[in-house]
């Protein structure tokens, strides 16, 4: 079973109140899609972050930007969060 | 010289400037952006504003961005300094200077470099205002600005 | 702040930074060149570098730049410090930079800036070479860059 | 009778061993154009530099950018300097 440490930033972190988890992964999430389908269906909170009718949400996988198709294995480190604002 | 660093403090430009292009006469000219807390936005007045960012990943996205933009132009030295934290209204968040044998080159990287910090590196504002804070949403503008270096 | 100086002495880049844009809680960000003496010129090592202008004509001629620049983009303030004399490889020639809201109109500003200061400011550059003193020509990509502002 | 004073820069100056001279002008010469062309009868070196064989003069008159049918007149202030490389 994959373990992963799961990083949300920016409005994500205040929406859902947390900053960091570890998580345990089903076997069948092995990729970004996947990773956001299964997050959706915790709750509300997590859909409108998670869900497809969020299309803004980045992802990033053990610290490179990331797409649906990135593959997501045991020890890594996912990050979620909105569009950047830096500069 | 080719520079990365996040930090809390706040940097001196003429002493990034000098040590920037120390020893290099070669360089024809140094293109520099510094960019500001602003005491306005979107019609709001801004009391300050807290830098957040994914500790780990900025330094390998800056450098990937800075790696990118010396592919691109025949650049002789690169610095981005970006602070996080709390910051308020006049204070400086970024800089980015770019020295080149012609000035042209170190515009177009130096610009470069800020589009793409702007729109791929791990960065978030969250704004203080009268009421309360918010967190900054990113500019169709800074997006459009990205895709111009896309062909 | 709009300034324009013409001057010997070697000036603070640093300095001019923070003179630019104290008290503009407005400015969103400064763009800045600043131009320097290369070693090497057309293939030619240069020991130095002596800038002519005309005293009189010259500060009218860069303020009318600075102005039509005011008239193109909404900046909130301007710099050029452009030195004449002797000058050797690593000095400083000329800095220019400009704030403004938001970073692209700043970056335009600056560079139309040096573009203009390159065909129409009346300074002359003589460099010094092992093979004697020689007047710098005109670059034809000076020309190309100051057409790209006329549209 | 017109009197000028005349300035030269850059190149101009060392080719012409002259960096200003104060000129009465015939009275036909009552522009840009036909300063150029008084001036080019002097010598070669002057030709060689005001003669139409040249298209890269520049000339500014009371220290304004000019061109060949700028007016010229009794007082005035004329330069005349190759392409600028400032900056």
């Amino acid at each position: 079973m994959a373990r992963i440490r799961l990083l949300l930033f920016g409005r994500y972190q205040d929406d859902l109140d947390l900053a960091q988890a570890e998580l345990e992964l089903p076997d069948r999430v092995t990729d970004v899609a996947r990773l956001r389908e299964w997050l959706s269906a915790r709750d509300a909170a997590w859909e409108g972050i998670c869900g497809a009718a969020n299309p803004r949400l980045m992802t990033a996988v053990n610290q490179q930007m990331a797409d649906a198709t990135t593959p997501i294995g045991d020890g890594d480190e996912v990050a979620l969060f909105p569009p950047v604002t830096g500069g | 010289m080719f520079t990365v660093r996040i930090q809390q403090d706040d940097f001196d430009p003429g002493a990034e400037l000098e040590r920037l292009h120390r020893g290099d006469l070669g360089a024809g000219g140094i293109a520099t952006f510094i960019g500001l807390v602003r005491d306005l936005n979107l019609g709001d007045r801004v009391q300050g504003l807290t830098l957040q960012h994914y500790p780990g990943m900025t330094e390998k996205a800056v450098n990937a961005i800075v790696d990118e933009a010396r592919q691109r132009w025949p650049i002789q030295g690169a610095l981005v300094v970006h602070r996080v934290g709390p910051l308020a209204p006049g204070d400086r968040i970024v800089m980015v200077a770019v020295s080149a044998v012609h000035r042209g080159e170190s515009f177009a990287a130096c610009e470069f470099i800020m589009d793409y910090l702007k729109t791929r590196a791990p960065f978030w504002k969250k704004e203080q205002t009268p009421d309360g804070p918010r967190w900054v949403e990113a500019r169709d503008g800074d997006q459009a600005a990205a895709k111009r270096w896309v062909d």
